[in-house]
């Protein structure tokens, strides 16, 4: 049954009248699990991309690499030259790098969220993209963890948050949400990484039996020595489903916490009780969107087609549309309450929003966010069709990193006194360490592309194990056994 | 400020950490620093602990009795006398600013001469070049010699000044600045001696008055007295008459003053003496209050019609009689006339005839300063205008052999430059300036010779206008003088040595012992004491002769009913072609432009538009919509003698067909702050030349000028979010619960 | 007698919003006792200004509008929101003061006491002070020069209080009732400001808020409990 | 799935225990403290140090300063052992925050006379007949940010022995090891009969 037999999809027969191996065949089209390769195939499908060094691997770390340095000589610069060379001022004294340690640590919750929740809810299509999702992660936590150091005003004192023993018998100030940040930041990353680092064990493995050079070394280091014992599949699974439980709680804290950065002061627009929930509720609706496109960035680039199908990208993007729902709720809820409450100076915050100084912003956001994705995340032809997702996607991140900006900026400007309300333009440096931080996670995936498998290849593996057509009168249907 | 301070200061002053040097155990080699002891130490000094040494403020020529803290030999904190009757201890933001004079980055350090004008190339000269060319051009001009003082100058200097004049025949020095000038020192001299026969400044105790009309007095912030008006204006809100005090403010613009009246007449420019005529032809027509009021009203009151006041002024007549019926009924009623209304038409007639109402008043808590307690003490008068006129037109003939400019007089920054002032000190052989600043009249001097500032020089000061008691202020050097800096009565003492015609009119070794001499003419005061050197002791000690204690009464001499006629207001330049009126105002930080080389004063909100390092042009909220402009666009503000160009404040408390603008700014000179960070007009290039009908002072407040847009536009250096000031949040609830 | 180390004192400031007349003697005054640099044009025209007390002033009523003037320093809360909110504790309260205390060696610059305080008084030092060659002789050496990335504010003259309370001590008595003056009230020239320990009935603040029904707290509503009472100005007393 | 049910119980066990402790330390009367407003830590309990007892202080490590090289090798064994106290030339102590370094002068005062011909009080002579203050090398240099006063620590009666070491037996002056750590202040502060005042920020740091 060559492929040239299949007519065009809108002249082909519906199920019924179809034989079965047409059916078969639809499936297997469709559904990555029923579509089995051979070991052998899918292994050299993953690994050849990792040794290929393309021609356009070089220029790319040369400017993501460009960018980055940028970033640390602002930095520096800004360490000798102090605080001066930012927008802020007397009233608005938090900005963008506040508003991106939030957006960022809350792309990288999401990930590993994501790859969890979706682990134990055994959701096929979370497969091929699980690592993606984790990778993410882990370079999203360390740009966002270097943010809080870059906006203190004597950077070289930052040893002072921490509870290090002292002589002076001074000890860091734990009713601070600051601190609370610090602790949630450190513990995120710390399992975030493990949990990246266990379900990398079996692939680095794989790399080690089948590449050769230093690729070896470095995937032989890895695998700590991983052999497949079934003892070993034990442990490994056990381990995956305490960090997948363990993740499941942590990050709804870890974003909340970051919320209480601004929910617990007596700001107008920025104490209200549904910061906890809206900023989690963020946090997934950026990183969905952030897989999204690292999905369809990886399916394009290294062709991985076979992989990444329509199947996947519709399941995120059902995912992105459900998530973008509860965004538009609790965007609501932190706008409406406000609005109906007429509190003056809260009233002030949304007139600064929607028609004073930070209207183009807001707007912008609204639509990025709300509008588009509810009117185009429907229909299942744009969910699977890549252009449209990866549009969605990126305009999505704009949203939201908007949104963090607006409620930085925009509610820190106005205050209860109208004498002291303030504005903010951003200056370079802070665009500068913005772009950079983006550059240093795009830079992680380019490079580490070429170190490690990026596809979980013995999830898909089992899934394809366990995933048989059976035939039930005259249908096929795909069955996993348990 | 940018960031210019060294990686070695911020050792010197940063926060090492302690924990890092005991952790780490090693201590890389740091410099040495070595702690000098003193050789002989002063006897009154206690290693870190102030010593406090009282002297005179010279911020403004009020007078006010200041004391120094000092440190180390280091002057640290400026604050009011506390035994001092003018001051009570308090202190205005400029007298507060006194140390950035003393320690000013940009400070001559010596005598200086400038081979070619206006070239600012200044070479350093010993003091003896400096007294042999000083010298030689005295000798020279002779007769033809011109003395220009501020009107802060110390008392013994100004008589030194007067005794070299009159030796060589000379006309007597020139006291006359911009301050002296805005606030009509000379009309209000001049009007009291209309009325009162004696060419004094009067003085109005608002302490104990129940309702004071102040016709554009800008008594809180620059006017005869500042501090002293600042506290007894606390009294007078304090119930002085078992009631708190009403204040009536006449101004087109608000100040400091009409923002705190209780009833602001926002009138036309130059209608205030015609207002105050309405208000006394009222008071006698309406015949209430108490008879004595209402006849002395008849019998003083001019012949106007207060209705056509009314309607030319633009005050609502039943305003103007329920103002009248308010002060003929007042336990102690005041009328102030303010500096404005001398700025144009006839400024002596003008201040007369707002000094008429407190003649019908009864003239209780007006006061007319007594002039020196004792014959050897000299006061500065305040020249009038019409003989600086006169000065410029000798200087521009040629007939003025040398100029000697001493203090913040600055007359080429406080002259319109209508009046040709700089070109006409071209055809002045020698100018000297003694100011220890280089200013703009500096950069045309050929020699600078450098005067200590008054916190490191000695002098007296007879308080002008005194409230009640003649006093006498002190001043002496409370640190060790900075630089080769000396003092100018030494050398102008040190000069008239070598000149035959002074030598014998200034025999004194130094001007120490000149001083010395004076203030032993003083009788014995309030401090007693009775040799010579223990009453000096004491002076010094004190900071001030009173010959007994206490405020003294204020009370109007006699004056005989004559008629005052003030002419009808009018301006310069075509209603036309110039439709709006300039109403200029001295702001309360930078007063006459002093204030702009301080950073403490240039850099601190000025309290109205609340600009910093900025002066700009007030424009009233329609008339800016009006023109198409808001704030920080640069308009072009043209008179019918200059123009300037200033940034656009939006102020909603300014008349709609007046623009008011700040002098203070647009220095060339004065040092990095005033010349180089701040930036702003001076409105005097819009003045022009002529003088009031009196001949007593400037005709500065009846100008009319045109605004046109630049398109361009400059970041206002403000405090304030003037949507949150302006927008409608401030809404009544916010503003009676607070405000 | 108390022990002269355990008086504690509720140290409160009045100001009479009839009386003060936006001069700004006392922001010149507070720059020369506190070394309190001076930021230049540009930092102004980025709405860095950097005064501890400064005077606001706002438009009343429709044009001609009326300014009113509202000095605005550190209320020194009992309940400061600056305080829990700072990690590193350089936002501190003083129990024997009743003083919100800026510990400047301890301060690493987060800027979180700024975004909590509802009056905003609390400054950045964006940039190092400048205090060219001889500027510097006139700083005071009682008061910390600040450097830049520390946040600092009004201190009620705290070098003042303890100069006042070792000197005090040294004499074996409690602090006399008007003993501590702070360089802007000792320069108001209206005496609009007065400052005192409100627990000592003798103290000038103590008659002054006796029962005054001029008397109120800004934002006293967000319940951080402020230790500066203003006295009500303007028209609610005017019979005219 | 035996795993996913053992770790199951684990966790509802944790939450359980959590919500048991949680209540009984709210309902034990500790709800007021708990919902007061967070205090700073001098006021957590009065008379104890910033944090009772919570972080674990490390004792101070006293690290030994540099002695630095002084214009004259001032004995002050030599003044100390013949009976002149510490007030004489350090007058300041009693009545200032510095306590002040002799002038030229009250040196002078003694030694125009006494000890004419030792070579150190002919160095000192030197300056005198030159009249220039002798360049001493400061040794005790404190941060700026630490506003030590003298005063206060005389009048609470503590001698310059408690904190200067016995300066009387030493040939050259060495500062106090731990004089620049802020631990060693605290150990005295902390351990007045009343400390709550002592150690608050506002005592040095202002």
């Amino acid at each position: 049954m060559s492929d040239s037999d299949i007519r065009a999809p809108q002249q082909r027969p519906s199920l019924g009248e179809m034989g079965l191996d047409q059916q078969a065949q639809l499936e297997r089209e469709r559904h990555l699990l029923v579509d089995a390769r051979p070991g052998r195939e899918l292994n050299a499908m993953v690994l050849e991309p990792m040794m290929r060094i393309g021609r356009a691997f070089w220029p790319a770390v040369g400017v993501l690499g460009f960018l980055v340095l940028t970033w640390w000589v602002t930095w520096g610069f800004q360490m000798w030259w102090n605080v001066g060379i930012t927008g802020l001022n007397r009233v608005v004294m938090w900005s963008l790098y506040i508003a991106n340690y939030v957006y960022l640590i809350g792309i990288a919750e999401a990930g590993t969220f994501i790859a969890a929740a979706l682990r134990l809810l055994d959701i096929d299509w979370r497969r091929p993209i699980s690592r993606i999702a984790e990778l993410l992660t882990v370079f999203c936590i360390f740009a966002s963890a270097l943010f809080p150091l870059a906006h203190l005003g004597r950077t070289w004192k930052f040893y002072w948050l921490l509870p290090y023993p002292n002589e002076r018998q001074l000890w860091p100030n734990f009713h601070s949400a600051l601190i609370w940040d610090l602790t949630a930041t450190l513990s995120y990353l710390a399992t975030s990484t493990l949990f990246f680092y266990i379900d990398l064990i079996p692939d680095a493995a794989l790399a080690r039996d089948h590449v050769h050079g230093w690729r070896r070394t470095l995937n032989s280091w890895l695998a700590l020595g991983w052999r497949g014992t079934e003892r070993q599949w034990r442990l490994l699974k056990v381990a995956q489903l305490i960090f997948s439980i363990g993740i499941l709680l942590i990050m709804p804290s870890v974003h909340t916490v970051v919320s209480y950065d601004f929910a617990m002061t007596i700001q107008p627009g920025w104490h209200s009780t549904v910061f906890g929930p809206y900023f989690v509720a963020g946090a997934i609706y950026s990183g969905v969107a952030a897989i999204i496109i690292a999905a369809i960035l990886f399916q394009r680039l290294n062709h991985w087609s076979y992989f990444i199908r329509d199947e996947h990208l519709n399941g995120l993007g059902i995912f992105l549309l459900l998530t973008s729902l509860v965004w538009d709720y609790f965007f609501f809820q932190d706008f409406i309450v406000p609005w109906y409450g007429q509190v003056p100076t809260e009233k002030q915050v949304l007139l600064t929003m929607m028609a004073g100084h930070g209207q183009l912003a807001f707007w912008l956001m609204i639509t990025a966010n709300a509008i588009i994705p509810f009117f185009t995340l429907w229909w299942r032809r744009v969910r699977t069709s890549w252009p449209a997702m990866l549009a969605i996607s990126i305009l999505i991140q704009l949203g939201l990193l908007l949104e963090r900006y607006i409620i930085v900026t925009i509610d820190l400007g106005v205050r209860e006194l109208p004498f002291n309300w303030g504005l903010y333009q951003p200056r370079a440096a802070e665009l500068i360490m913005s772009t950079g931080a983006v550059a240093f996670i795009v830079l992680g995936f380019v490079v580490f592309s070429k170190l490690i498998p990026f596809v979980v290849l013995y999830e898909v593996k089992e899934g394809q194990f366990l995933v048989q057509l059976k035939r039930i009168g005259k249908g096929l249907i795909r069955s996993k056994m348990e | 400020m940018g960031r210019r301070i060294g990686r070695r200061d911020l050792l010197k002053i940063g926060a090492a950490s302690a924990v890092a040097a005991a952790l780490s155990g090693c201590e890389f080699p740091r410099p040495w620093v070595h702690l000098e002891p003193y050789v002989r130490p002063p006897e009154e000094q206690v290693a870190g602990v102030g010593t406090w040494y009282a002297s005179t403020c010279r911020q403004c020529p009020a007078g006010c009795g200041i004391i120094v803290r000092v440190l180390n030999g280091r002057a640290v904190k400026i604050e009011g006398n506390p035994q001092h009757p003018l001051n009570e201890g308090k202190l205005c933001p400029r007298g507060q600013a006194g140390l950035q004079d003393l320690y000013n980055p940009d400070r001559l350090q010596g005598p200086v001469r400038q081979a070619e004008r206006g070239s600012r190339r200044y070479q350093a000269i010993t003091w003896e070049q400096a007294i042999d060319d000083l010298r030689a051009g005295l000798s020279r001009a002779g007769s033809s010699l011109v003395v220009w003082a501020d009107h802060t100058i110390s008392g013994h200097l100004l008589d030194l000044f007067e005794r070299l004049t009159a030796a060589l025949g000379a006309p007597p020095p020139v006291v006359f600045d911009l301050y002296t000038a805005l606030s009509g020192y000379a009309a209000l001299s001049a009007a009291d001696a209309l009325l009162f026969g004696q060419a004094r400044l009067p003085a109005y105790g608002m302490e104990e008055a129940d309702v004071v009309l102040s016709f554009g007095a800008g008594f809180l912030s620059t006017w005869l007295s500042t501090t002293h008006y600042g506290v007894a204006f606390g009294s007078f809100r304090q119930r002085p008459l078992d009631r708190r005090g009403y204040l009536v403010q006449f101004e087109p613009r608000s100040g400091l003053e009409a923002a705190k009246a209780d009833f602001w007449v926002r009138l036309r420019p130059g209608s205030e003496a015609p207002v105050a005529q309405a208000i006394a032809r009222l008071i006698a027509d309406g015949g209430v209050g108490p008879a004595d009021r209402v006849s002395r009203a008849r019998a003083w009151a001019p012949a106007v019609d207060p209705e056509a006041i009314s309607s030319a002024s633009g005050v609502p007549i039943d305003d103007l009689r329920r103002l009248a019926g308010t002060f003929a009924t007042a336990a102690r009623p005041l009328a102030i006339p303010g500096g404005a209304l001398t700025g144009h038409g006839d400024a002596v007639a003008q201040a007369a005839a707002v000094q008429v109402l407190n003649v019908i008043a009864g003239g209780a808590g007006v006061g007319i300063a007594p002039g020196p307690p004792a014959e050897g003490l000299v006061a500065p008068v305040a020249a009038p205008y019409g003989r600086v006129q006169r000065l410029v037109e000798r200087m521009r003939a040629g007939q003025v052999g040398a100029l000697l400019v001493w203090g913040a007089a600055n007359p080429a920054y406080a002259l319109p430059p209508a009046l040709g002032f700089v070109d006409a000190l071209k055809q002045v052989p020698l100018v000297v300036s003694f100011r220890p600043i280089v200013d703009e009249t500096a950069l045309w001097a050929d020699l600078v010779l450098p005067d200590r500032t008054y916190l490191e020089a000695w002098g007296y000061g007879v308080v002008e206008p005194s409230f009640g008691v003649p006093v006498v202020n002190s001043q002496q050097p409370v640190v060790q003088p900075l630089y080769n800096t000396r003092a100018t009565g030494d050398v102008l003492l040190e000069v008239a040595k070598g000149i035959p015609a002074a030598a014998a009119a200034l025999p004194w070794p130094d001007e120490l012992s000149f001083l010395r001499e004076r203030i032993a003419a003083l009788p014995p005061g309030v401090f007693g004491g009775v040799g010579e050197e223990v009453e000096w002791a004491r002076f010094l000690q004190h900071g001030f002769w009173q010959p007994r204690p206490g405020p003294g009464a204020l009370q109007a001499p006699e004056a005989r009913p004559q008629p005052v006629v003030v002419p009808a207001p009018s301006f310069q330049g075509a209603a036309g072609d110039y439709p709006f009126f300039l109403y200029i105002h001295m702001p309360v930080l930078l007063s006459d432009g002093r204030g702009a080389d301080k950073p403490w004063l240039v850099g601190s909100p000025d309290p109205m538009t609340t600009l910093m390092w900025q002066t700009c042009a007030e424009i009233e909220t329609n008339t800016a919509i009006r023109l198409g402009v808001t704030y920080g666009d640069v308009v072009r503000i043209m008179s019918p003698y200059g123009q300037v160009e200033a940034p656009v404040y939006v102020l909603n408390s300014v008349r709609p067909d007046t623009i008011a603008m700040a002098t203070g700014l647009g220095h060339s000179a004065l040092g990095r702050f005033a010349s180089q960070e701040a930036e702003g007009p001076n409105p005097m290039a819009l003045v022009g030349p002529a003088a009031d009908a009196s001949g007593t002072s400037m005709a500065w407040a009846n100008i009319r000028v045109r605004v046109e847009r630049t398109g361009r536009r400059v970041a206002l250096a403000k405090f304030e979010d003037t949507r949150g000031s302006y927008g409608g949040f401030v809404n009544q609830a916010f503003a009676d619960q607070y405000l | 007698m108390a022990d002269a180390t355990q008086a504690e004192h509720k140290w409160t400031m009045v100001v009479d919003l009839d009386k003060c007349t936006g001069c700004q003697a006392c922001v010149v005054a507070c720059h020369a006792e506190n070394n309190v640099p001076i930021r230049n044009k540009s930092e102004v025209q980025a709405n860095r200004a950097q005064h501890w007390i400064r005077i606001e002033r706002y438009w009343v009523g429709d044009p001609p509008a009326r300014a009113r003037f509202l000095p605005m320093l550190c209320q020194h809360c009992n309940r400061a929101p600056c305080e829990p909110v700072c990690p590193v504790y350089a936002s501190v309260h003083s129990q024997r003061e009743h003083l919100n205390l800026q510990v400047y060696n301890r301060c690493v610059g987060t800027r979180y006491c700024n975004n909590n305080c509802p009056y905003v008084v609390r400054y950045f030092n964006f940039y190092d002070p400048y205090f060219p060659a001889p500027l510097t002789e006139q700083l005071n050496p009682d008061v910390t020069v600040r450097t830049a990335g520390i946040m600092e504010k009004c201190t009620f003259c705290i070098q003042r209080i303890n100069r006042a309370e070792q000197q005090a001590r040294s004499e074996g008595r409690d602090l006399g009732p008007d003993e501590v003056i702070p360089a802007c009230v000792q320069t108001c020239p209206p005496s609009a400001l007065l400052f005192g320990d409100l627990w000592n009935p003798e103290s000038r603040v103590a008659k002054a808020l006796a029962d005054n029904p001029r008397a109120l707290r800004v934002l006293e509503h967000l319940g951080t409990e402020p230790a500066i009472y203003y006295l009500k100005g303007g028209k609610s007393y005017v019979r005219f | 799935m035996r795993i996913a049910s053992r770790v199951r119980f684990l966790v509802c066990g944790a939450v359980l225990l959590a919500l048991l402790w949680g209540g009984s330390y709210l309902s034990a009367g500790a709800l007021p403290s708990a919902l007061s407003w967070p205090r700073a830590p001098s006021t957590a309990a009065a008379g104890a140090s910033p944090n009772p007892g919570f972080p674990p202080t490390v004792p101070f490590v006293p690290t030994r300063p540099p002695v630095p090289p002084q214009p004259v090798p001032f004995p002050h064994v030599a003044m100390v052992s013949r009976g002149v106290p510490c007030l004489f030339c350090h007058s300041g102590a009693t009545r200032s925050p510095t306590a002040g370094i002799p002038s030229v002068y009250l040196c002078m005062g003694c030694h125009l006379v006494i000890g004419r011909d030792s070579p150190l009080i002919r160095q000192v002579r030197t300056y005198w007949e030159a009249q220039q203050p002798i360049p001493w090398v400061r040794i005790y240099r404190l941060p700026g940010f630490v506003q030590f006063s003298h005063r206060p620590h005389l009048a609470a009666g503590l001698n310059c022995e408690a904190c200067h070491g016995d300066v009387g037996q030493m040939e050259v002056t060495v500062p106090y090891p731990a004089y620049k750590q802020m631990g060693w202040c605290l150990e005295c502060h902390e351990h007045q009969p009343n400390p709550l005042p002592l150690t608050e920020c506002q005592i040095c740091h202002y």
